[in-house]
């Protein structure tokens, strides 16, 4: 894993994955920016998650708590992010993801990928995004003003396939 | 000839599961050389139910039959809720 | 077409949208940082189209021309995204098209979405993206250090469906 | 009767049209009331195929069937590449 520490930017083929698992916030398009400066590709897609300000059972939302399991949560990715990079050549993946206590609005999740087609571009991202919601050790705990609770069941896309 | 092993094992509990039961991670000394994942989970645990937990044995999920061998690190958690 | 120039924004039902034609490059990350800043929803999805180096026949591209129909671009963009802002509740939307030479790696068009959830954010930004490549007055012109030549066909998705 | 109504339109070509043709626009005085957008187009081109051209009355996309009034704008265009 040490290696991710120090260079940040791992080379598969053809292909750049990059992550980072962040305990502080961070500057979404200043990190769009940094990273398209090295990866402009004629497709960039982004996605930029933010905390709800409310919970699941629909009360307002003091705060978003995001645990991993340290070590496997970035084996899990960086195995995930390696394997979707040698099936698709010339693919740059940047993916950022928040943990520890996060406020309403602030960005939990980032996801960047560039591809020389759009279809491709956005086609991994999706994916990308569905995996980290339901293949990536994290977890989620919401505070209210009256307690905390464990989120049970990831929000779903928001219409019928 | 046991003796220079190790016999023991680390659990670490994730998220609810951490919560419910009062604590992250124990060292275990094993006893039986054949024990199951579902074992460990029976050892530590008398309330919770085994309905969609996710084990692991040393940051590979996995499944409650897996023989754990000695220096194992052994992880229960909830559904992955991330993302 | 006038309130267009006048307030950049149209409000339809609960949904904003907003889009302009420009003869002039603009900052990608700049543009979203402004309107995320007003538009900051659970799930925003952003895609950022490059001029690639070479024309349709693989040669290198010297420079790409986007030429517009005056007044019916515009009203079939218009008219477009406030079918799909009556369609779909809490949406905003932000479309950049340029017209004119646009250089090899500058941005030629740049889509925001934001919704309250992922799945709506992605797809209304792939079915504009598909709009403005098959339904909008907008053509395509190459040119290399040989010549120019209009684009007789649009470039594909990159794969199968 | 007709002495005070305008019969002039305005013709719009568009992208390689334009260029084949070697003009962008023209306005052109109509003699038959019945005129539709293929007449006009018979009338100002002779070399180029029809297949695959997009045709507009003020800014509506409409077919080479369409009947043309006085005042109205008539362009044609090649299929769109944007994006």
């Amino acid at each position: 894993m040490m290696r991710w520490h120090l260079c940040q930017c791992l080379l598969v083929d053809n292909s750049k994955i990059q992550f980072r698992i962040l305990k502080e916030t961070f500057n979404p398009y200043k990190e769009f920016e940094l990273w398209e400066n090295f990866n402009k590709s004629s497709a960039n897609s982004f996605f930029i998650g933010r905390v709800r300000p409310f919970d699941q059972y629909g009360n307002d939302l003091r705060k978003l708590e995001i645990v991993h399991y340290k070590g496997m949560t970035e084996k899990y990715i960086e195995r995930y992010l390696m394997k979707i990079s040698r099936k698709q050549d010339n693919l740059s993946i940047l993916l950022l993801h928040r943990i520890g206590f996060i406020y309403p609005d602030e960005p939990i999740i980032l996801i960047a990928v560039s591809a020389n087609h759009r279809g491709i571009s956005n086609k991994y991202l999706q994916e990308i995004l569905e995996f980290t919601k339901y293949k990536v050790p994290l977890w989620k705990k919401e505070w209210t003003f009256k307690g905390s609770s464990w989120v049970k069941k990831n929000t779903d896309l928001g219409f019928e396939l | 000839m046991k003796g220079e092993k190790s016999n023991k094992i680390k659990v670490v509990l994730l998220s609810s599961i951490a919560q419910d039961l009062g604590w992250n991670e124990k060292i275990l000394t094993i006893e039986d050389s054949e024990m199951t994942v579902f074992s460990v989970w029976n050892l530590i645990n008398s309330k919770l139910p085994q309905d969609n937990i996710i084990v692991s044995i040393n940051q590979e999920i996995t499944d409650m039959k897996a023989i754990i061998n000695p220096d194992d690190e052994v992880a229960f958690m909830p559904m992955f809720t991330g993302g």
